[in-house]
């Protein structure tokens, strides 16, 4: 796979280099929404689908400050944009699907401010991505989201049955399993770069 | 609401202090996480993405006390974000023109700082709420605060990731680096490390004040 | 398809625990004398306690009924012995709450010789009726569950009972009443089936009977007709082979659905004991006032097998086999799924198969409770295949709820091989026990 | 006994026990580690030897002040700690400095087990934290091989065995190039066939006459442990399968493919660590899943990711990071294959 | 000069174009929901043990709202608190006669038989499993200490007879310990009422005090000199009838023999005639 | 509240303007304040970023003191101007202006992530003389030895890349081989023990030069020409 193929970009972002263990973006609700597995189940397809919207709102901006010349707005644009996508995301959903809407979307303000989706907005247009390895890039980076938070939710969950001292209890240990997982992933890289 | 309490703060130095431990950002607020964690490989990068922090912080949210009453609250995150994004991009812009390494060590964490959850959470939080006194102190003590925990990770993830402290060598030649010190997962393990503690000396005083209670119960 | 090719001729899991049958099982079953007084509790079964029909100071008969069922879902009692009635108050019960018990003061040796019964003549009885004097003996499941015996006959409508399996595995270690039973009495055994299977209506019966009792199964081919509809078939010797949903699938290869009755697979399960009473009781229409207990262990004198008249105290049986000085805990029923009793005032019932005694506790128990180290043990000897470590622990951390409603505890019947091969010491069995109390609990207040 | 006064005794059922004990489990695996710590001590010398000493004491001695520190009952007497130090000692390279050794003891002891609240509550496997911890620490240090059977290493250490704390080693090719005959490439087998396309013979591979960790040597001695350990039922032989079979079963299309390319699938199951981990790390009970389908499922997770790890990343050897990441989703592999009640039918 | 005036239109245009989006959002998706519940909320102490008799605290502030519920009827909170609540919202504090958790029983391990060593999981649900846990008394306290891990409050402490005490000031009423007690000790009870039976034995007579030294024998004094029908004995047992609580004086429990009776008020007080513990230590094994 | 307070609360006309207002006013306010920024600092960006190549540009060609940045279009060789679409292409001069190399931008994927990297080919010799790393996430200590380790260097001291006959490709690809067995000029001695990152080097050299030397060394003249 060279180094630009949607294959690539998809796995890198979501397990070379994965957002949140070995491009610590958006830990905060890494931190905060891995404590019960379905929440974040829920929390994973929600930033998904967020991430998925703002790439392709990003790419359009992006598009559009560069033909005004005015690229120094980008961050303002995207961040603003954004904002207002989440929160009309939240809004529709609340009025026509408060299933939908009761699963995900509490989860949603907090996206608003989650680095990882402005860091995918950034990053895409910092590389230079087309607007297919944009979308690849953000469904990566998504899917990592997903995969983090479900392997932290799984070993939290499991160790509410353990009798965990009481110290480590908490953040500090949310911490280092974090850590952990950073040091397993690292089994990854290079991964799909072809090294012959 | 009239019926709630008035919650107006008058300006002490705890309104300050308390940024730097009781609520601090990163340590008991965890909140930030990004940044503190990414950019805490050397000892310099996280002294300027602490600055930096501070700056936005105060700037943004000197602005948001100030128009604290003007802004409807249909359109306050909207706003709140521009405002923050404006400070973010005048510091990314300055660090830029001060020196492009440092720029290019920070990465792309300056933008990230308008996302920062710390800067919003206050703003929502505090500035909306304070008049501008109140919120510049306190928005100094907390940007303290976050800076204080980025140079306490910066600090020995550079010592033992590399040996050196602020880029000068400690050890000599021969001294042998941690290079997961300065790789992500290092990041993860010092912070932890530094939460370790610090229940664990909670739980220590906690003890004590226990003992004392109940030895002044006996008496 | 291939499940018929990979199962084997019995259940999945299982332990196989030394068997110390070898104490008892040589040993005829004796008659004990009948101690002064006998405590006949009003509730020994599962279902409602049955309504005395005797006052303080009436003289009874042996074999009388002294009590009567109330309703369907009971059974009546009978005087174990002619004496004279103390008292009916509460008393010690095996399992801890006292109960409603008929306190008998028996009369000298000479008088046990009258009896009190009834002959019916069996053979002309119709379904209900033998449904009805099988009630009237005060029948209840001998094989341990206490469960009146007349209810199991009269399966729901719609399940359409096909096999009678008569259970005589015994396969708790150390009991060897069932197949002394097996070898004494193989015609009562095979009169109790025959008169059950025709108030089933079945065609077939099959007794299962492990493959370490053989003589049994030789004994009882013996009493059999060429082409019988009866059969007898061994089945592997393994721990709890004579839980009726194992057995079941060792004999017909039919699995009993989780929360189901035997019957939704067309088969009535009865113990061996069960039957062979019956066959003995039913034509003389006499009730059931003894039953065939099996003493041993290591902590016993003279262990055998009796013949004890139900009421008699615990202490009474005791004395009669001898125990020795470092006795130290008396287990009523096997010692894998039995309890052991602090008061040895309480009364021997219609369901209490054996009585073991062991001496010091550290012997079967080792060291403390360790954190699960999900050797998967546990897993890999559960009948029922259940998660035990993962029951363990979320009972540990209090969640019974997720317990009953993610892991089936419910279907755990508590057979205690979980328990038996954990590494680590941890009382599995008796934490699903706690779970499945608050459960009920729970359940009641809600 | 007529007396009540003798009778005391209140249990819950079951009243009997069958005799085997987590300690005894533990000792048992120490017993069936030993020949593999022998020959590697046989091969490499007094410095493996020092090594294992070293990881082992340390986590004992880390083992004891951590169940000091929280407050629970020493658990030295289980024997795992003893597991762990050994193993750990078996996946470093022959001449790793002791400190470094040390260091990753103590990490595996305190990340890997004391944080979690000791035996049993630990998600990852202890000694492959404390080695994973190692290898992303000193990352030159760990992958400095030498070959095995030199001359004289009964009577001289490897030069950077005793490196003082904290410091560089030193490099040691020159000192190889001093004791061996032919010259010695620094590569292990998986390297050489990775980089270079050149297969070791198996005989080699089977005896472990071969450059490499210092337990990843004679795949006879290991499998023989493992034979021993699945016999007394104190080990899942599930396990083991599983992952030599999810290696096959990923190794074997590539291989068929281009034979020159990839390598074929018993030098996959032979080389580097993966016979030491499959038998000996795969199978530590406390991380990997207890639902029969969930060991089938992470072991051929890990068998799996291990061989693309190794033909696709960027690492010669991947099954470290395999078993780690086969921890990771343990749970979450337990939660979708709980086990079938008896009797439940498949919906249909 | 003219990217300036870019700049600053662009950014003037994004900004209306938001807030229009936003404002037509605002209207066309808008669900209503109470501010004044999260206001309300934020004041109620988190605690979600439903003293108040709801699922938890969010609902309660949910009826607190509608005025379903009055503040008063959450009793962790504390008063002054309710208070602002009550105000806030413009309603009664409302108040709920305070209650406490009551133990029906008073066999310690000094007073109270024992018969059987119970070995196994240390909890009363446990022992009470396995042969009634040995206890004499069937219907005592086991003295495991289910409830004072149960209780979220810490208002449950073990004496040294291995007797749960409540601490009237901790408990909330939660109710948690009156549903794990494997025994059906507790009760919730108005803190005001005096007089309490602390036997749940059923046996009579010397019958009822070989197993237990303060066990209610059933002798029905405290029945025949409480006024009224305040007192009755029923299956051998005294029962108040809080109904008649108006009356209640301490003429009951004055002649009671074993002290089962008690008068609750600064401390527990027993009749003149009550038995006097002096046992200090544990009865041994019988 | 009852229903017709909600919908005043919903449908308050004062609220809308003043929402309107508030974002629009706040937004360009802050336009105003970027854009007084970015125009205040630019200079010193600029400044920065020219510094920033120079001195990479100085290093992998040495002897240049002054550049001048052409573009490889479809149709060859032009000077860099703004909108020129192509892969820009630095040249170094020396004093007296003349050509002392050309430098171009590389990169691959190395065993974290992409490494990019500016090196300098001398069209006269037709060998690459350097590089240098642009940006990199290899580990360091191991990955970060292409910049220090002496050895490494050695092979850029004079890296063959001659253009092919056919005037297209390499005549000789450049091909990294294992550490010390390098006997002919277009090989790279790669690094045990960093082999993964070295061999991305030799890869991103081979398919740049294979591309770009035949360009450089038919349109020679045109940058010769340079100042
Ligand atoms: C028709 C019929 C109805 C039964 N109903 C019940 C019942 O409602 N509850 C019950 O526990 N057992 C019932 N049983 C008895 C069970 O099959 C079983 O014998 C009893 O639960 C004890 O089983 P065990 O000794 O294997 O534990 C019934 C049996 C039959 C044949
Ligand atoms: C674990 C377990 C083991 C059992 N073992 C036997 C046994 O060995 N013999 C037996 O007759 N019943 C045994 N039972 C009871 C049977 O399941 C079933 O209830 C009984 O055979 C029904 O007959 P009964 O009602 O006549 O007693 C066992 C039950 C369980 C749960
Ligand atoms: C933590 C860690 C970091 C590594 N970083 C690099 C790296 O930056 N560059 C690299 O080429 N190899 C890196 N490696 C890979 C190994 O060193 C690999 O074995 C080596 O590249 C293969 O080269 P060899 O054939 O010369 O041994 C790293 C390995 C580990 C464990
Ligand atoms: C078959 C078997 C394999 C084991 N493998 C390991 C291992 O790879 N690493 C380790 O630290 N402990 C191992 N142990 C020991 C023990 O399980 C380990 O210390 C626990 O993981 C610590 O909680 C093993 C134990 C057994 C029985
Ligand atoms: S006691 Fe329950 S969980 Fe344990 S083996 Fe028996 S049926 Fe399974
Ligand atoms: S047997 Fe015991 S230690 Fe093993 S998995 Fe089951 S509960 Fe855990
Ligand atoms: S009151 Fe109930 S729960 Fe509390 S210790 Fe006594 S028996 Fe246990
Ligand atoms: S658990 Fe019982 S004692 Fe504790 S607060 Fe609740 S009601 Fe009161
Ligand atoms: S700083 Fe909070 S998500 Fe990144």
């Amino acid at each position: 796979m060279t180094a630009d193929s949607v294959g690539y970009i998809f796995m890198n972002a979501a397990i070379v280099n994965n957002f949140v263990l070995a491009m610590f973006l958006g830990i905060c609700p890494f931190l905060g929404i891995s404590a019960k597995r379905d929440t974040a189940w829920s929390m994973g397809l929600a930033v998904i689908f967020v991430m998925l919207v703002s790439s392709i709102c990003a790419y359009g901006i992006n598009w559009m400050l560069t033909r005004f010349e005015i690229e120094y707005l980008r961050l303002i644009c995207y961040i603003a944009v954004i904002a207002s996508a989440v929160q009309l995301v939240e809004m529709t959903m609340k009025k026509y699907s408060p299933a939908l809407f009761r699963a995900l979307g509490i989860f949603l303000p907090l996206i608003t401010t989650n680095c990882a989706i402005l860091g995918v907005a950034l990053f895409q247009t910092s590389r230079e991505y087309s607007f297919t390895q944009s979308v690849a890039f953000s469904l990566g980076a998504g899917v990592g989201f997903t995969i983090a938070l479900m392997l932290m939710a799984g070993l939290r969950q499991h160790l509410e049955l353990a009798k965990v001292p009481s110290v480590s209890q908490g953040a500090a240990m949310t911490m280092m399993l974090a850590g952990l997982l950073s040091l397993a992933f690292m089994g990854f890289a290079g991964l799909g770069a072809s090294h012959g | 609401m009239s019926g709630l309490p008035d919650t107006t703060e008058k300006i002490t130095l705890d309104t300050f202090l308390r940024g730097l431990w009781e609520e601090n950002p990163v340590f008991v607020m965890l909140l930030g996480m990004c940044p503190v964690l990414a950019v805490t490989n050397s000892a310099i990068n996280a002294l300027a993405m602490g600055l930096a922090s501070t700056f936005v912080l105060v700037a943004s949210n000197s602005l948001v006390s100030l128009m604290r009453h003007f802004i409807p609250k249909q359109v306050r995150i909207a706003t709140y974000i521009i405002i923050i994004a404006t400070f973010v991009t005048m510091v990314d812009y300055a660090i830029q023109a001060i020196s492009l390494d440092l720029y290019n060590a920070l990465g792309a964490f300056i933008q990230l700082i308008v996302v920062n959850c710390m800067i919003l959470g206050r703003a929502e939080a505090y500035a909306s709420k304070q008049p501008l006194g109140a919120t510049i102190i306190n928005g100094l003590g907390i940007g303290a605060g976050f800076t204080l925990a980025l140079l306490s990770l910066g600090t020995v993830r550079e010592i033992l990731g590399s040996g050196s402290l602020f880029g000068v060598a400690l050890f000599g030649e021969n001294f042998q680096p941690w290079v997961v010190m300065v790789l992500p997962p290092g990041g993860f393990f010092v912070l932890g490390a530094w939460l370790l503690i610090f229940a664990w000396v909670g739980q220590h005083r906690q003890q004590r004040m226990d003992q004392q209670e109940v030895a002044q119960h006996d008496s | 398809m291939l499940n018929a090719l990979f199962s084997s001729r019995s259940f999945k899991h299982g332990v196989h625990p030394p068997d110390f049958k070898a104490l008892t099982s040589g040993l005829p079953i004796r008659r004990l004398p009948f101690a002064d007084k006998l405590i006949v509790p009003l509730s020994q079964h599962t279902g409602k306690p049955s309504i005395p029909l005797v006052k303080p100071g009436q003289e009874v008969v042996r074999g009388e009924p002294i009590a009567e069922a109330d309703g369907f879902f009971s059974v009546p009692q009978h005087a174990p012995a002619t004496g004279r009635i103390e008292n009916i108050r509460l008393m010690p019960s095996a399992r801890g709450p006292k109960i409603e018990s008929i306190i008998l003061q028996v009369y000298g040796g000479s008088t046990q010789q009258e009896m009190y019964e009834y002959r019916h003549d069996v053979d002309a009885m119709n379904t209900d009726e033998i449904i009805q004097a099988v009630q009237n003996s005060g029948m209840v499941g001998l094989g341990g569950a206490a469960f009146p015996t007349h209810v199991k006959m009269k399966p729901p409508p719609e399940h359409r009972v096909d096999t009678l399996v008569a259970n005589g595995c015994e396969c708790e270690p150390y009991l060897t009443c069932d197949h002394r039973i097996m070898l004494e009495q193989p015609d009562r055994l095979i009169k109790g089936i025959r008169l059950f299977m025709r108030a089933l209506g079945v065609e077939r019966a099959v007794i299962g009977v492990e493959d370490n009792k053989m003589d049994a199964v030789r004994v009882i081919q013996k009493h059999l007709e060429p082409n019988d509809t009866i059969s007898v078939m061994d089945v592997p010797t393994k721990y709890p082979q004579g839980a009726e949903k194992m057995l079941i699938q060792s004999v017909l290869g039919r699995r009993v659905p989780p929360g189901q009755l035997p019957s939704s697979v067309g088969v009535g399960v009865f113990n061996v004991g069960t039957l062979a009473q019956s066959g003995e009781l039913l034509p003389l229409g006499r009730g059931v006032i003894e039953r065939v207990v099996t003493v041993s262990g290591p902590g016993v004198e003279r262990p055998g097998n009796y013949l004890v008249p139900v009421g008699t105290p615990v202490r009474f049986l005791l004395e009669h086999a001898g125990t020795t000085a470092d006795a130290k805990e008396v287990i009523l029923g096997g010692p894998m799924m039995g309890m052991t009793v602090s008061a040895l005032d309480v009364p021997v019932t219609k369901a209490m198969s054996g009585m073991v005694v062991f001496e010091h506790d550290q012997e079967n128990h080792q060291g403390p409770e360790l954190p699960c180290i999900r050797c998967g043990y546990c897993l890999s000897a559960c009948p029922m295949q259940l998660n035990p470590s993962m029951l363990g622990m979320l009972a540990t951390s209090s969640d019974y709820e997720t317990m009953a409603s993610d892991y089936h505890l419910n279907d755990c019947f508590e057979c205690g091989s979980c328990t038996y091969v954990c590494p680590s010491n941890i009382p599995l069995v008796q934490y699903f026990r706690i779970a499945k109390s608050v459960n009920r609990d729970m359940a009641a207040k809600a | 006994m007529a007396d009540s006064r003798a009778v005391k005794s209140l249990r819950s059922s079951p009243h009997l026990k069958q005799s085997v004990t987590v300690a005894q489990i533990m000792r048992n695996v120490v017993f069936a580690l030993i020949p593999v710590c022998a020959w590697s001590v046989y091969a490499f010398g007094f410095s493996v030897l020092l090594l294992l000493a070293t990881t082992t004491l340390v986590c004992m001695l880390s083992e004891a002040m951590f169940c000091r520190i929280s407050g629970r009952t020493s658990s030295l007497g289980d024997w795992s700690i003893v597991i762990t130090g050994l193993l750990l000692g078996l996946t470093l390279p022959p001449g790793f400095p002791l400190w470094m050794a040390a260091v990753a003891a103590f990490v595996a002891v305190g990340l890997g087990k004391a944080l979690f609240g000791g035996l049993g509550y630990n998600v990852m496997n202890p000694a492959l934290v404390g080695r994973a911890f190692v290898q992303a620490a000193f990352p030159v240090a760990i992958t400095t091989w030498s070959p095995p059977f030199l001359p004289g290493r009964f009577t001289e250490l490897i030069p950077s065995t005793l490196t003082a704390p904290f410091m560089m080693p030193e490099p040691i090719d020159a000192w190889i190039d001093q004791k061996s005959i032919d010259a010695f490439s620094g590569a292990t087998p998986l390297a050489l066939q990775k980089f270079e396309q050149v297969s070791t013979p198996l005989t080699e591979l089977l005896t472990g006459t071969v450059s490499g960790s210092a337990g990843e040597t004679s795949a006879i001695i290991i499998l023989l442990g493992g034979i021993y350990l699945a016999a007394r039922r104190m080990m899942d032989w599930r396990l083991p399968v599983g992952v030599m079979l999810g290696a096959v079963i990923v190794s074997l299309p590539f291989w068929l493919l281009d034979a020159a390319r990839y390598p074929d699938p018993l030098f996959v199951l032979l080389s580097g660590g993966l016979m030491l981990a499959a038998v000996f790390m795969v199978s530590d009970m406390v991380a990997s899943p207890v639902t029969p389908l969930g060991v089938w499922v992470y072991a051929l997770f890990i068998g799996m990711l291990t061989v693309v790890i190794r033909l696709f990343g960027g690492l010669t050897e991947g099954v470290m990071y395999a078993i780690l990441l086969g921890n990771a989703i343990s749970p979450l592999i337990s939660l979708v294959t709980q086990p079938k009640v008896f009797g439940e039918r498949n919906k249909s | 000069m003219l990217n300036i005036v870019v700049a600053v239109g662009f950014m003037a245009g994004l900004g209306l174009i938001l807030a229009t989006v936003l404002v037509i959002a605002n209207r066309r998706l808008f669900v209503y929901e109470d501010p004044k519940i999260d206001e309300v909320e934020d004041l109620l102490p988190h605690s979600n043990c439903g003293a108040c008799g709801t699922a938890g605290c969010r609902v309660f502030a949910e009826k607190l709202v509608v005025g379903e519920l009055q503040p008063g009827a959450c009793t962790v909170n504390s008063a002054e608190m309710n208070q602002i609540i009550a105000n806030y919202l413009g309603v009664e504090l409302g108040s709920q006669e305070a209650q406490v958790a009551r133990l029906a029983c008073a066999g310690g391990s000094n007073v109270a038989q024992r018969y059987g060593d119970y070995r196994g999981v240390e909890s009363c649900r446990a022992a009470a499993l396995v042969a009634g846990g040995g206890k004499g008394c069937a219907w005592g306290c086991l003295g495991l200490a289910d409830c004072e891990r149960v209780c979220d409050f810490d208002a449950i402490i073990m004496d040294r007879h291995d007797l749960p005490q409540v601490i009237d000031d901790l408990c909330t009423a939660c109710g948690d310990c009156v549903d794990i007690c494997p025994r059906d000790l507790f009760s919730l009870q108005p803190a005001s009422h005096r007089l309490w039976v602390a036997c749940k034995n059923l046996e009579k007579g010397d019958l009822a005090e070989a197993e237990c030294v303060v066990a209610c024998n059933g002798c029905g004094r405290c029945a025949a000199d409480a006024p009224g029908e305040l007192v009755t004995m029923v299956n051998n047992l005294a029962v108040i009838d809080y109904s008649q609580n108006t009356h209640a004086s301490r003429v009951a429990i004055e002649r009671c023999p074993t002290g089962a009776i008690v008068w609750l008020e600064g401390g527990v007080h027993k009749g003149q005639e009550a038995v006097k513990i002096v046992r200090k230590e544990a009865l041994p094994l019988k | 509240m009852s229903q017709a307070d909600i919908n005043t609360a919903v449908v308050d006309p004062g609220l809308t303007t003043r929402m309107l207002r508030t974002l629009g006013l706040v937004a360009m306010l802050s336009g105003l304040l970027v854009v007084l920024t970015y125009r205040f600092t630019l200079p010193m960006i600029e400044e920065n970023k020219r510094l920033a190549i120079e001195r990479a540009l100085f290093k992998v060609i040495p002897g240049a003191v002054s550049r001048q940045d052409f573009v490889i279009t479809e149709q060859g060789i032009r000077r860099a101007e703004q909108n020129t679409e192509g892969v820009t292409l630095y040249a170094g001069y020396d004093q007296e202006g003349r050509l002392k190399g050309v430098a171009l931008e590389a990169a691959a994927a190395g065993y974290q992530d992409v490494i990019r990297i500016l090196y300098g080919y001398d069209p006269y010799c037709q060998c690459i003389r350097g590089f240098q790393v642009l940006k990199m996430a290899e580990t360091p200590g191991i990955g970060d030895k292409i910049i220090k380790d002496a050895d490494f260097q050695q092979n850029f001291v004079a890296l063959e890349a001659r253009a092919h006959v056919s005037g297209k490709g390499l005549e000789q690809a450049i091909v990294p081989v294992k550490h010390g067995t390098k006997t002919e000029p277009w090989q790279i001695d790669t690094i045990s023990g960093a082999t993964i990152t070295s061999k991305a080097i030799a890869r991103m050299l081979n398919d740049s030069a294979q591309q770009v030397v035949p360009i450089i060394q038919k349109d020679l003249a045109i940058v010769e020409a340079g100042l």
